[in-house]
């Protein structure tokens, strides 16, 4: 995958995926910070399509901006107090720990990276990701895990309501 | 300001400069649409080579009407190859650019057209003419409010977010057209032939809840707030009994692809039923399901309360005027066309002709005729069925047309392993009935229908 | 043979039906009467055609071949432990045949009755669940192929018995009655409880049949019998004996005999159901089933111990009962303690050795002994819940469906000749009795119980259906549904003579093997012995009249019999006594032994224990004045040094889950530093 | 020139945002953005590995991203509606508010 178009392609998606990533972690609004992270994910997204993974792609989208992204937004609504703007303290000092043991993973995992030479092997250019094939290998090999991923969402569906439900004692 | 006797010159000149400072984002497109006709033209006319090539494109094209706008294609992209001598990747470039202004001007006319229709239609439903002064039948009524949309003033509320207020009626606009490049029009003219073309849409359709989102908040005010937040509840709880709907389809014609979909109700039944998943009983009742999931999908009647002008006045759309606020309405029709196609594509037989002997009609045409009778269908529910209440409307989504998408789906497996025949036909039609039945019972002791009580003169 | 497959299914489905109803009418609202009763009576209806298919089955079967008799088993491992396995079976043979037929349509009339009867209660449905419980537990019990299966059924009848019995927990004495007869019958119980444990422990099986290798079949019996026990006696014997009692206890034998004239507390209908038809009989069946223990001696020549047991029991009960029922004035307890009679005649025979005459006797019994209660049941629904036959009388005018059904009953219960099948029955009996070896004491015995009958019964009939009405209401004739089950009984009660007679003794080659011949001059063959019995019937009846018939009889006034002999008369009235004996012995010394437990618990123990929580008391006091001056001290200088680092240690622990997660990453950090560079 | 190393860099950088995120800065909800942001690189690490991997027939990488996408819509769900439930009780949604278990 190294056509001129592609190259673009992964440039500019991976440009908007950094920047939308460094605006949802940084900025002081703090719905423009949920909104980024849509954007983030819409960035995400388009890398796993450049990458050949259209069906991970798209679910991408339908789960996470159609869906989780959307649910922050609510939750931010839900938890703005009446009275402040919707704004948080900006960077302060200390906020220093944070950056540096934060640089401090990304040094370790970018030397390891850099350190292992075997990474760099050239592939033939594979298929693209054939549904038909993750179908089958869903209902096959990782039936369980598909079940038990069943169970969770269901665990986690009525939690939620149930977190969310305005108990009788509250309020 | 008051015009004088003195000012001749800049009195003629003015009123171009106040539209122009005004409304910068309307001269833009404005100049922008002038410039690409004015170069276009010259271009054309600088440069006319081998019109052979161009002639033979037209005759290819009109020999055979059914593959009329592929071929016309090809014979354009021949022209420029040899005429022009065009490099590979121009060709590329042009023939996007192409498929894209084709799909423009056709969507454009049925938008523009649509927003006629919708109007003669209801008045005509209320015992009223509509609009009939601008033009025969009042035909041109569309340029009007186009013109009257463009020259509006743009008003951006203080306190407003100004970049989400602005990039709202994109966002929504945007996924509203991708959905148009996937939609396949005719044999191979699908213009994007996508493997994972459902969940392209539906991934879309997710992408707009976000739109309505920046455009509730950006509005900096209550009833843009609470008409988006009730908006995308909606979208978000409709968007399953909408999916539930199309998966029995991929299940049955084991494809995500809308191509793939189509091709699979080829065919007649005794030579005159057309193969279509909708005259079969799960498709029936995943129609159905899926249109009236698409009515409330693009917030029309009776689905239509985020936009409830009696409690939110116009919902997300409150605060926007003049071009954004044509550019919603854009994509909101759009959106019901887009989602029409795809109900055309899933149940309806796409582009197949509906009797055998009528298959020398363009498939084309077929799809259009499909797509705008489920226009009409949604223009004449629009002025039949009264607007839902707030309750009804989650309760309706959740415990009613869930659960039968769920037994839709299971119908179509059983029909799929009854092999489609008359035991096929009863086990399916018995287990789309009877949640059917039970679930309308639940709903109808649940929310009671009783007389709408008026109260006009209390409080 | 035919292909017997389908057997043990149908087997299974006959109690498994009525069980099913129960289950269902539990469940339901107790609000759903006709469905209750629906259901109940559908599946009983079922249940009555599943068994006339077996029956038909063996018959046909029992046809082919000459000797032997059709018997099949069919067993299953209902659980493992370690290398042995208990094992459950369904039995079928001529005997559950015979009775699975008449249970489930005697069951099943009476359900029918019941509609009508218990129209006006408000726990209709919960009557019903009942019934088709103890219709599931008496099917099950007469199908098992096991000791334990039946023992099971067996407490599961008793417990629907108990639970019908107190129907009407309002009345106090209902709830008496129904913990009365659950006590006496457990206590029987237990025998057959200890029975059949110390069978399995011996045999390790519970089986009955099990191709060779079931407990009443040869080899078992050959080291049953050979092996001894306490005193001498064969284990067989003991093993019998202990089986009796829980099969005394069930069918009222004497001394267990009290609690069922107690028991018709209880709904009409179940008295007929349970205590007269079907329930007490299970004593008897369970003595029939398990015939050959009982009979099983070293010596063949000899009278088994065990038997001449059941025939002493069973000839005194039917004396000793009969003789009670003489002087009552319930309709119902007059059935009752016949009741108790009869089933004595039924051990008797079957003491005897007269398998097929005792089961006979069972079945004929049941058919009019649930007329007979069902007409009383008529009787008591017309007269508008009375009871005592001195306020009833002339009611032939008023009821005469009941009039006719209850004199057929009346007549097959005193045996009138030929065409009554008590007649037949009672016949046999005699007849058995005539030629016992041992004793000719249950001979004359038997012959006074059937005097005896004879009269009680007329005694009733000229109380209730002649004279003139005493009674305060107007008596009226029962509905459709009730005497409908009266009529289809009453042609029961006369037909069933036909199969048992001497000329063609079809019955007693169908329970014992061997072919039926018809023979007419049979009858006649012991015609003394007859004679002597018609002549018995005769008297009886006719003092009864004497004594009751001829004259006007009053409400208050002293009965015919009182006159002529009071003491005797207040005797049998009282029961005998048996009660108030039970009342001063039994009872009593549990009391005392109450008391006495009583005293020593507070005397004795309570004094020994306040002395030890003193000198308790005492040792720990001084503890405590050591552990405050001594340890504590110490202790607390140590704890307070501790508290003080340990709270500049928690500082570190702020609650912040950010401070946590930042030294959480350092660490990870560091890790993978060390991990892939050092 | 696009290579495996280039996108575990990308997700590499992601990560660490994320991290940061959920270290510094003063809103539950962004430290659950941070936790998405982390999750996601590691799913397009798992796409990057299972693209340029020896065995991309198997699967592998793919499916378990899949998984990876539903699990995190449940933990998303779970975590803010938790964070609803802290906010109605503390009236914040500040983490250094929610410390009543500190030493």
């Amino acid at each position: 995958m190294n056509s001129l178009s592609e190259i673009i392609a992964f440039l500019l998606i991976s440009s908007l995926t950094l920047g939308a990533a460094i605006a949802a972690v940084g900025l002081r609004n703090i719905v423009h910070c949920g909104l980024s992270l849509a954007v983030f994910f819409v960035g995400v997204a388009g890398l796993y399509l450049l990458l050949g993974a259209e069906f991970i792609g798209f679910i991408q989208l339908l789960v996470y901006v159609g869906a989780v992204a959307v649910l922050i937004m609510f939750v931010i609504l839900l938890t703005r107090p009446e009275d402040e703007a919707a704004k948080l303290p900006g960077l302060r000092w200390r906020q220093l720990p944070g950056v540096l043991i934060a640089a401090g993973v990304f040094l370790v995992i970018y030397l390891a990276i850099m350190r292992s030479p075997s990474l760099l092997r050239d592939v033939p250019e594979p298929a693209a990701l054939s549904i038909q094939a993750v179908g089958e290998a869903l209902v096959s090999g990782h039936l369980l895990a598909l079940m038990a991923i069943g169970v969770l969402l269901t665990a986690a569906l009525i939690g939620a309501a149930l977190f969310a439900m305005e108990g009788e004692d509250g309020k | 300001m008051l015009p004088t006797e003195t000012q001749p010159q800049t009195q003629r000149i003015r009123p171009a400069l106040n539209f122009a400072a005004r409304r910068p984002w309307c001269t833009l497109a404005l100049l922008i649409a002038a410039a690409l006709v004015v170069g276009t033209g010259v271009l054309f006319l600088l440069n006319l080579k081998a019109p052979g090539l161009l002639t033979a494109a037209l005759m290819d094209a009109l020999s055979d009407p059914g593959q009329a706008p592929v071929l016309l294609k090809q014979g354009l992209l021949n022209y420029l190859e040899n005429g022009w001598s065009f490099a590979p990747w121009m060709l590329e470039l042009t023939s996007i650019f192409m498929v894209i202004g084709t799909l423009l001007a056709v969507f454009g006319v049925i938008f523009a057209l649509t927003s006629l229709v919708e109007r003669k239609v209801l008045a005509r439903i209320q015992n009223r003419f509509g609009p009939n002064r601008v033009g025969p039948w009042g035909l041109f009524q569309p340029l009007a409010d186009a013109v009257k949309m463009l020259i509006k003033e743009d008003i951006v509320p203080t306190g407003a977010d100004k970049v989400l207020h602005l990039l709202a009626p994109i966002i929504m606009l945007v996924p509203a057209l991708l959905v148009l490049a996937i939609l396949p029009y005719g044999p191979g003219m699908a213009p994007i032939e996508l493997g994972v073309g459902i969940l392209f849409f539906f991934a879309l359709g997710a992408t707009t809840e976000v739109g309505v989102f920046m455009a509730g908040w950006g509005s900096n005010n209550k009833y843009s707030l609470i008409g988006a937040m009730r908006s995308i509840a909606q979208m978000i709880s409709y968007e399953i009994p909408l999916f539930l709907a199309a998966l029995s389809v991929v299940m049955l014609s084991g494809s995500l692809s809308p191509d793939a979909i189509v091709s699979a109700q080829s065919g007649y039944a005794f030579s005159f039923v057309p193969h279509w998943f909708v005259f079969t009983p799960w498709g029936f009742a995943g129609f159905v399901l899926f249109f009236t999931a698409a009515l409330a999908e693009s917030n029309r009647s009776p689905f239509d309360l985020p936009e409830g002008e009696s409690e939110l006045v116009a919902g997300h759309m409150t605060e926007y005027s003049g071009f954004k606020y044509a550019v919603f309405f854009m994509a909101e029709y759009i959106g019901l066309l887009g989602i029409c196609g795809f109900a055309v594509a899933l149940f309806l037989g796409g582009w197949h002709a509906p009797l055998p002997w009528l298959e020398w009609i363009p498939g084309y045409l077929w799809f259009f005729i499909k797509l705008y009778s489920l226009v009409l269908l949604a223009i004449w529910v629009r002025g039949t069925v009264p607007r839902m209440r707030g309750d009804h409307l989650m309760g309706f989504a959740w415990k009613f047309m869930i659960p039968m998408g769920f037994a839709i789906i299971l119908a179509a497996a059983v029909w799929h392993y009854a092999g489609g025949g008359v035991l096929g036909w009863v086990a399916s039609a018995v287990i789309v009935l009877m949640p059917y039945l039970a679930l309308g019972r639940v709903v109808s002791i649940q929310y009671p229908a009783s007389r709408r009580v008026y109260r006009f003169s209390e409080s | 043979m035919a292909d017997s497959s389908w057997i043990p299914y149908l087997l299974c489905l006959i109690p498994l039906l009525p069980l099913a109803a129960a289950g269902v009418t539990a469940l339901a609202r107790p609000s759903r009467r006709r469905q209750a009763s629906i259901l109940t009576i559908a599946t009983l209806s079922v249940a009555f055609v599943l068994a006339l298919v077996l029956f038909v089955q063996v018959v046909g079967a029992g046809g082919g071949e000459a000797e032997a008799v059709f018997r099949r088993s069919f067993n299953f491992t209902w659980f493992e432990f370690g290398a042995s396995s208990l094992r459950l079976g369904l039995l079928l043979d001529p005997l559950n045949a015979g009775m699975l037929v008449m249970v489930s349509f005697v069951g099943l009339l009476i359900c029918i009755y019941s509609v009508g009867y218990m129209k006006e209660d408000a726990n209709f449905a919960r009557f019903f669940g009942f019934l088709a419980l103890f219709s599931f537990a008496m099917l099950g019990l007469l199908v098992a192929n096991s000791l334990l299966l039946l023992f099971i059924c067996w407490e599961l009848v008793g417990l629907a018995s108990y639970l019908l019995i107190g129907f009407w927990y309002q009345k106090p004495a209902a709830v008496a009655a129904s913990r009365k007869a659950f006590i006496t019958t457990r206590i029987g119980d237990l025998g057959l409880f200890l029975g059949m444990i110390w069978l399995y422990s011996e045999s390790g099986t519970m089986l009955f049949y099990d191709g060779g290798a079931g407990l009443l079949e040869a080899s078992s019996l050959t080291h049953l019998t050979t092996t001894f026990t306490i005193g001498g006696m064969a284990l067989s014997t003991a093993t019998a004996l202990l089986i009796f009692c829980g099969a005394a206890g069930k069918s009222g034998q004497f001394p267990l005999h009290v609690w069922l004239p107690d028991a018709m507390e209880g709904p009409t209908p179940v008295s007929a159901l349970i205590h007269a038809a079907t329930m007490v009989a299970a004593g008897v069946f369970l003595v029939a089933r398990a015939f050959p223990l009982f009979a099983a001696s070293a010596d063949p020549d000899v009278v088994s111990t065990a038997l001449q047991v059941v025939t002493w029991v069973g000839a005194i009960t039917a004396v000793f009962a009969a003789c009670i029922a003489v002087a009552q004035t319930d309709i119902k307890r007059i059935l009752a303690f016949s009741t108790i009679s009869q089933l004595g005649y039924m051990m008797l025979a079957l003491g005897l050795g007269g398998i097929s005459a005792g089961i006979f006797h069972l079945i004929a019994h049941a058919f009019f002994k649930a007329l007979l209660f069902l007409g009383a049941g008529s009787v008591i629904h017309g007269c508008h819940d009375v009871q005592d036959i001195r306020r009833m009388g002339g009611l032939r005018r008023f009821m005469p469906l009941t009039f006719a059904t209850y004199a057929v009953g009346m007549m097959a219960l005193s045996g009138f000749p030929f065409l009554f099948s008590g007649f037949w029955s009672k016949e046999e009996i005699l007849h058995l009795a005539h030629v016992w070896p041992v004793s000719s004491l249950p001979f004359y015995l038997a012959l006074f119980g059937a005097f005896l009958t004879a009269f009680y019964m007329t005694r009733q009939m000229a109380y209730v259906f002649f004279g003139s009405y005493r009674g305060s209401h107007s008596p009226h004739e029962s509905p459709g549904v009730m005497t409908v089950p009266l009529m289809l009984l009453a042609t029961g009660a006369v037909l069933l003579s036909l199969i048992a007679t001497p000329a063609w003794s079809w019955f007693h080659h169908f329970i014992e093997g061997g072919q039926t011949h018809f023979e007419m001059a049979a009858i006649f063959e012991g015609w003394g012995l007859m004679l002597l019995s018609i002549v018995l019937v005769g008297s009886g009846v006719g003092i009864g009249w004497w004594l009751y018939g001829r004259q006007v009889l009053t409400v208050d006034g002293p009965d015919a019999l009182e006159q002529k002999v009071p003491r005797l008369y207040q005797a049998l009235a009282q029961r005998l006594y048996v009660d108030e004996f039970y009342e001063a012995t039994v009872i009593r010394l549990q009391r005392m032994l109450a008391c006495l437990a009583e005293i020593l618990e507070r005397r004795v123990w309570a004094g020994a224990v306040m002395l030890v929580a003193a000198a308790f008391r005492a040792v720990s006091r001084l503890s405590r004045n050591i552990d405050r001056s001594f340890f504590n001290g110490g202790f607390d200088q140590g704890c307070s040094s501790l508290r003080g680092s340990g709270g500049r240690v928690a500082r570190w622990q702020n609650g912040d889950i950010q401070t946590y997660l930042g030294w959480i990453g350092s660490g990870v950090v560091l890790l993978l530093i060390f991990f892939a560079w050092l | 020139m696009i290579s495996l190393p280039i996108f575990l860099i990308l997700s590499a950088i992601l990560f660490s945002l994320g991290l940061f995120a959920v270290l510094s800065r003063h809103s539950m909800i962004l430290l659950l953005i941070g936790v998405e942001l982390m999750l996601a690189s590691a799913n397009l690490n798992f796409i990057a590995f299972w693209r340029f991997g020896p065995h991309p027939e198997a699967m592998t990488g793919a499916l378990f991203v899949l998984f990876s996408i539903a699990v995190a819509a449940a933990e998303a769900a779970v975590g803010l509606s938790l964070i609803l439930l802290i906010y109605r009780h503390l009236r914040s949604t500040n983490p250094k508010d929610v410390n009543s278990l500190h030493g």
